[in-house]
């Protein structure tokens, strides 16, 4: 990263990012650089599938597990609860929602994504930990759907998260939803869903345009 | 009704009065006279809310119009008044002391038309967008079109034919 | 807060015994419900590829593609919708405004895919399970229309006033009737393609939309230079496309149109077409008749700086469309006001000058660098059945000819006309009043070949006649007529049940057993019209190629084989207005092109 | 100014003091506070948003809430839209209640554009608003007790809440996303056995609250954690724009079905629902008999409405429909409150400006933000849904 890229991010970087100083209890100074100190500086790496029957006995046990970040991100969200409800009854498929980034393994974009909501979505994603996927719900993450000329809104997920499954539908019913779930598990089984590996793989990529439409990129570039 | 009109009539400026289709009296009143009027119809004629702060671009009259909407809950009236200011450096003085929650309307504003409030809490932070670099998006001059077009460009691979032209090429290339 | 308040949260439990409302897996399969508005279809052989879903999409998600195996043609322009369900929110407006009812969205909602560019389909062309669907979003029922279907009505004189009248019977729109109609257009633009001429016609009635008369007449005179007399008299080929017609009632493009012309006069024509002043280039072109196509290139061609020169056999310029059209249908005074402008433009007509008698051909080739004869079809044909060679058997073209120069027509008080095209309906009509006016009542019968759901003539035109006391008795194939005493009694004729035989041609079948027996002491046959190439020499007729049915053969220029001669009109298109103006377009463009070529063949001197 | 639930007499010294503007200076460096940040990815908060707090032990002493990650510039895009094609992008404004969405752009465009609606339609305008209405409190009433961990009951209705959604999927095609009100009319008369089924869903939804009302309303620890929680004091209401059921809760008969009567609810019998504590447990409880009142009215309306009818006016075509120039203002009565259109037309196809203002407007922002001071952090998310926040429609 050129000195002047590292300039423009600590225009916007937020005042606790900065390198501070912190007077200890004792009257000693410590100096702080939060982006060293609190986030961890390992980037994402390629994971290589294990050899033959425990890959597929892995596989087998991402599948019938799915848990869901309880993140809304658009209107699609409003789909989500009735899919945990008793009528649809998404538990019964291994799919629960947990409330943290940290436990969950699929996140689902419900929509549209503002770039406020995208750069939140970001670091959400690399928080999780692997194996991840994404979903992708209703025309929006695939070609901008009914915000295709808003100035607020992205046009295409792929370009900024790697999507492992797309589900049509402005929002996709519960049922819709259900059947997206049973294709990401028969993609993880077959082994297919490598969005966290291209990823990792494509990392710069993937920043370069994430950077270009977060103007005020004010946290670390990668952080988990 | 008509009391009101012909009491403001006598105190301030207003003019190009006329009756929405909703039953809305509108009005129209210099900027300057603005907070004065409204401060008297909250404080003597019981116009306690305020229902709406919203601003119109007027491009081609290069004219903000800003319009404030109040409503007396007692006679279950609403009276709508017009402010004309300038696009250019455009500012308008702020109600947050008549009405707190003006507040967010003005932030709004400012965020979206760039029309200053000097003094309204918080009226600098951004509201709805973040790190925001180009034209306020809600003036009109603003193609949001383009704009995203240029930053989220969308997925190619589109191609579409003008049935008439498509036609003409079909049918009679050459006339 | 009590002990209730304590235990009764625990009334919960009560809901273990009772049955669960969750849905049996496999959950995906549950159907939409009968209204759903799930994913397209479309019956692409009802489709006509308007592309007005295309235009009310608000996220452009439709796009008009080409598909193969429909053929662009008239009325259909080849192109057929296709979804992007990156973009689209299945609001089913596009079903909604569907002008040909053929878009429908079926209940069917799951379609999960790993590759997004997989969500642009064609319904109807690219197979999906979702094809023989049959529940779905359709449009609504009832009355329910996001445009009108039905025509605002033209306001026609009451037949009592206009049988006896040759004033004109049809009122023209007023302003709120005209921009009512305008307002029904939906832009696809698939009128333009099928009209000979092809007007901007999305364009002129967008003109009305916003009350920009001046902008509408100069989209008019584009492509166009007699909108008075084609408001009026089009054959309006545009209308039997409209795509409005494939559930309703197609726009009145003519009477929009005639609305347009109307409203601008006449001397401010030069100023809203900016054609005050033109300047020459000094070639001259002859033009022998001032009907459609001659005044149509005539007009072009002054545009363009030549000067024209039209010959007219007659005393009046305006050809078949003032000697064969009545006036109730096309007052004179409209076909002034077009004329008078091409003639402001410079255009000079030389009137009572027959070409081939006063001045030939030749003379005319030599004397001018180029020679543009629409001469049109004068001669009336007969029937050549037996009596059809007596004194008072005549042609309808020449009868419509002689009311329009105000000579005394042969009138008697039963009259038969045979033919049942639009100018059969003309002299019908036009005797019928004169009948009227002479006799004080209309004793005219009207028969064809054709029974009344195939009469070529327009469907109104005989409702109306009808309405004028005139009769129409289609069906009935002429046998032979009468003579007693050298007077006419009455037309023989015999029920025509078929027209044409297998292979397709021109074969009348008659049954015999069914006669009937028309009285009356005039006949009028009135069954098509022949051109008259008298004025070709030999010379030339013999250097022109000359095709079976004895037209001349042009290419696609209007230049024949002597390249100065160019013609155009009835002669080479067959009757009809707009296809004249169209070729004298044509002709005039083409004319221009071989001029400028000739120009620069022969070195500057 | 002070909202004082909870007292700080024992700790008054955490208690951040005021500068001489009345400004509360809270210093984070003085490590006696923490900033908290809640949402936007957050089960406590409803929608896509954040409340920055800062909290004193678990005391909030300043919030401010975060809007925008909803934003997309719809009153941008009217803009460039059609009349027409504005509907399907106005209903998703509010994305639980779109109805509202609908009622109001098309009432405004007929105002402007001068069209009557035939009977039938307002009638069928009616049904939905009201199963609008009822839908979303079918959500809000036991997602209530769902804030503070009971999150059964709020299963119940979100299955309860699916009947209405079958029915609305019957009478319009579409699940979330009606698309059934527009210019001049509504998109179909009522299924054949519409009403019927309707009545069985009502008969359920009945029997559903009554449980509600014993695991609920009568809870003793739902009790002790609403009531005398956010208090609203009365005359906040109208100098912060409070409406619908949060000024109803506080004792205002603000109703605007009753004040600026539309549609035909001037002809049916119903009272306003009014509380007068002012705090959560009596928002809870104003929402509790709404469900009956508008169960109530959809029976009423079903009773009265004509069998058949035309459906639409006759409006001009859509594709070039130009609404003279002029200005209105639009409001109805949506589940969380008045929801308001401002309309300004400039006599060409596309509208000038559309400009919603809904409830959550004033009640999510300044009001929340002056609410949650003093309140306790656990107690936040049950505030905030409490005034029904819904960040979509501050967004837009």
């Amino acid at each position: 990263m050129s000195d002047k890229q590292q300039n423009q991010e600590d225009k916007f970087l937020a005042p606790e990012n900065r390198k501070h100083t912190v007077i200890g209890p004792e009257g000693e100074e410590i100096h702080v650089d939060p982006l060293n100190d609190y986030f961890c500086q390992d980037l994402p790496k390629v994971e290589a599938p294990y050899k033959g029957i425990l890959e597929k006995f892995l596989n087998w046990a991402r599948a019938e597990s799915l848990w869901v970040l309880a993140f809304g991100t658009g209107c699609g969200s409003i789909e989500l609860p009735p899919l945990f409800s008793p009528r649809f009854d998404a538990y019964r498929f291994g799919v629960a929602m947990r409330p943290t980034p940290r436990q969950s393994g699929v996140l689902i974009i419900s929509g549209y994504l503002s770039v406020k909501t995208l750069k939140r979505v970001i670091r959400s994603y690399e928080q999780m930990q692997n194996p991840k996927y994404v979903i992708a719900l209703g025309s929006c993450t695939i070609n901008g759907g009914m915000y295709w000329d808003s100035y607020n809104t992205i046009n295409r997920l792929d370009q900024y998260l790697p999507v492992d499954i797309y589900i049509a539908g402005y929002m996709p019913r519960p049922e819709s939803i259900l059947s997206g779930f049973n294709k990401l598990k028969e993609r993880i089984k077959n082994g297919d869903a490598e969005g966290a590996n291209d990823y990792a793989e494509k990392l710069d990529w993937y920043k370069a345009n994430q950077k270009k439409i977060i103007k005020d990129w004010n946290m670390p570039s990668y952080n988990w | 009704m008509k009391e009101i009109i012909d009491h403001l009539k006598k105190r301030f400026p207003v003019y190009e009065i006329g009756e929405g289709p909703n039953g809305v009296i509108l009005m129209s009143v210099e900027a300057a006279k603005l907070v004065p009027m409204l401060t008297s119809l909250k404080t003597n004629h019981g116009y306690g809310i305020l229902v709406i702060l919203s601003a119109v671009d007027w491009l081609e009259d290069c004219k903000f119009q800003l319009t404030y909407i109040i409503n007396n809950p007692d006679e279950k009236r609403d009276l709508g008044i017009r402010v004309f200011i300038k696009r250019e450096d455009a500012e308008m003085e702020s109600i947050h002391s008549l009405w707190e929650h003006a507040a967010t309307f003005q932030r709004e504003i400012k965020e979206m038309f760039g029309i200053n409030f000097p003094g309204s809490p918080r009226v600098d932070e951004p509201f709805l967008l973040e790190g925001w670099d180009n034209l306020p998006p809600m003036r009109r001059d603003f193609d949001t079109k383009q704009y995203s077009e240029d930053t989220y460009f969308p997925r190619p691979g589109r191609e579409t034919n003008d049935p008439a032209e498509y036609m003409k090429q079909k049918l009679y290339p050459d006339e | 807060m009590s002990l209730k308040d304590t235990f009764s949260p625990f009334s919960a439990w009560r809901k273990v015994f009772e049955k669960p409302v969750t849905i049996k897996d496999p959950i995906s399969e549950r159907p939409g419900a009968d209204r759903y508005r799930g994913f397209h279809k479309n019956d692409i052989t009802s489709c006509i590829g308007c592309g007005t879903c295309e235009t009310i999409c608000e996220n452009e998600a439709i796009d008009m593609v080409p598909v193969e195996g429909v053929e662009t043609k008239d009325g259909d322009s080849g192109l057929r919708p296709r979804v992007d369900y990156g973009r689209c929110c299945w609001c089913g407006l596009c079903v909604d405004i569907c002008t040909t009812g053929s878009l429908s969205l079926t209940n069917a909602y799951t379609w999960v895919e790993e590759d997004p560019e997989k969500y642009r389909y064609t319904p109807g062309v690219d197979e999906k399970p979702w094809d023989n669907e049959e529940k779905g979003w359709k449009k609504p029922e009832p009355n329910y229309e996001f445009y009108n279907l039905n025509r605002v009505t033209m306001e026609h004189l009451h037949p009592e006033e206009r049988s006896d009248s040759f004033v004109e019977m049809v009122k023209g729109y007023s302003k709120e009737q005209a921009e009512k109609e305008a307002d029904r257009c939906v832009e696809c633009g698939i009128c333009t393609a099928t009209c000979p001429a092809h007007m901007g016609i999305p364009e002129y009635i967008k003109a009305i939309r916003n009350d920009d008369l001046e902008e509408g007449l100069r989209i008019l005179y584009d492509t166009n230079p007699l909108p008075e007399i084609c408001g009026r008299i089009c054959t309006h080929k545009c209308e039997t496309v409209c795509t409005l017609g494939q559930r309703g009632e197609a726009l009145s493009i003519r009477w929009l149109k005639r609305y347009i012309a109307d409203q601008n006069p006449s001397e401010k024509y030069k100023k809203i077409l900016n054609s005050g002043f033109l300047k020459k280039n000094g070639k001259k072109i002859a033009i022998i008749g001032s009907g459609p196509s001659g005044l149509s290139a005539a007009h072009y061609l002054a545009l363009m700086g030549y000067t024209c020169t039209i010959f007219e056999k007659l005393a009046k310029a305006g050809g078949m469309m003032r000697f064969g059209i009545p006036e109730y249908r096309l007052p004179y005074d409209q076909i002034d006001k077009d004329i008078s402008y091409i003639e402001s433009l410079g255009v000079d007509i030389k009137y009572n000058t027959t070409v081939g008698v006063d001045i030939t051909l030749e003379e005319l080739g030599e004397k001018h660098d180029a020679v543009f004869s629409g001469t049109g079809l004068h001669l009336g044909r007969s029937t050549r059945i037996e009596g059809s060679d007596h004194k008072n058997v005549y042609q309808s073209i020449d009868l419509l000819r002689d009311i329009t120069l105000g000579k005394e027509v042969p009138l008697t008080e039963d009259i038969i006309v045979i033919g049942g095209g639009n100018v059969a309906m003309d002299i019908t009509r036009s005797l019928a009043r004169l009948q009227k006016q002479k006799y004080g009542k209309a004793g005219i019968i009207a028969t064809s070949l054709e029974t009344e759901d195939k009469m070529p003539a327009d469907r109104e035109e005989v409702l109306e006649a009808r309405e004028e006391d005139a009769t129409v008795n289609p069906g009935w194939a002429p046998q032979r007529i009468e003579i007693e005493n050298d007077k006419i009694k009455g037309l023989h004729v015999a029920q025509c049940y078929s027209l044409f035989d297998d292979e397709g041609k021109f074969n009348p079948q008659c049954n015999m057993d069914n006669l009937q027996f028309f009285e009356g002491s005039m006949v009028v046959e009135s069954i098509g019209q022949g051109m008259d190439l008298s004025y070709l020499s030999e010379d030339l007729k013999h250097e022109l190629e000359i095709d079976k049915r004895g037209r001349i053969k042009v290419n696609e220029n209007f230049q024949s084989g002597l390249p100065w001669l160019f013609l155009g009109g009835d002669i080479i298109q067959g009757p009809d207005v707009i296809h004249g103006i169209a070729n004298g377009h044509k002709a005039a463009k083409g004319i221009d092109e071989f001029l400028f070529e000739k120009q620069k063949d022969t070195p500057k001197t | 100014m002070s909202n004082t639930n909870y007292s700080w007499k024992n700790n008054r010294s955490l208690f951040p003091e005021a500068d001489e503007t009345g400004k509360l200076v809270v210093d984070l460096d003085s490590q006696k506070y923490i900033k908290v940040w809640q949402g936007p990815n957050h089960p406590g908060v409803t929608g896509n948003m954040s409340l920055e707090l800062t909290v004193s032990g678990d005391e909030v002493v300043e919030a401010k809430t975060h809007v925008g990650y909803l934003h997309r510039g719809f009153e941008k895009l009217f803009e460039r839209r059609r009349y027409i094609q504005c509907f399907p992008t106005c209903i998703r404004m509010c994305v639980p209640e779109p109805d509202t969405n609908e009622y109001n752009l098309a009432r405004g465009t007929e105002l402007l554009g001068g069209i009557e609606v035939p009977e039938m339609a307002n009638w069928l305008r009616m049904i939905a608003l009201e199963m609008a209405r009822l839908q979303v409190l079918l959500r809000m009433v036991p997602g209530q007790a769902g804030t503070m961990g009971l999150g059964l009951p709020s299963q119940w209705g979100l299955y309860y809440r699916e009947l209405i959604l079958d029915r609305f999927e019957e009478l319009t095609g579409g699940r979330i996303y009606h698309m059934y009100i527009l210019p001049g009319g509504v998109r179909g008369l009522l299924p054949a056995g519409f009403k019927k089924r309707l009545e069985e869903n009502l008969v359920k939804i009945e029997s559903f609250m009554k449980d509600v009302d014993r695991v609920i309303y009568a809870n003793t620890v739902f009790k002790k954690r609403t009531k005398g929680i956010g208090i609203i004091p009365a005359d906040w209401i109208d100098p912060y724009g409070v409406t619908g059921p949060v000024a109803r809760a506080a004792g205002y008969e603000r109703d605007v079905r009753k004040d600026y009567p539309y549609l035909y609810y001037d002809q049916l019998d119903f009272g306003v629902n009014v509380e007068h504590e002012s705090d959560v447990f009596a928002r809870f409880l104003v929402r509790r008999k709404d469900v009956d009142t508008t169960i109530d009215l959809l029976r009423q309306i079903m009773s009265k409405m004509p069998d058949k009818g035309d459906i639409k006016a006759e409006t001009p075509n859509v594709l070039h429909w130009k609404i003279p120039r002029g200005e209105t203002l639009v409001r109805c009565e949506s589940s969380r409150g008045e929801y308001i259109f401002y309309l300004v037309a400039d006599g060409s196809m596309y509208p000038r400006r559309i400009n919603l203002r809904g409830p959550s407007y004033a009640h999510a922002v300044t009001l929340l933000e002056k609410l949650l001071i003093n309140a306790n952090i656990s107690d936040v998310s049950s505030i905030m849904v409490s005034l029904a926040t819904c960040p979509p429609e501050i967004e837009r």
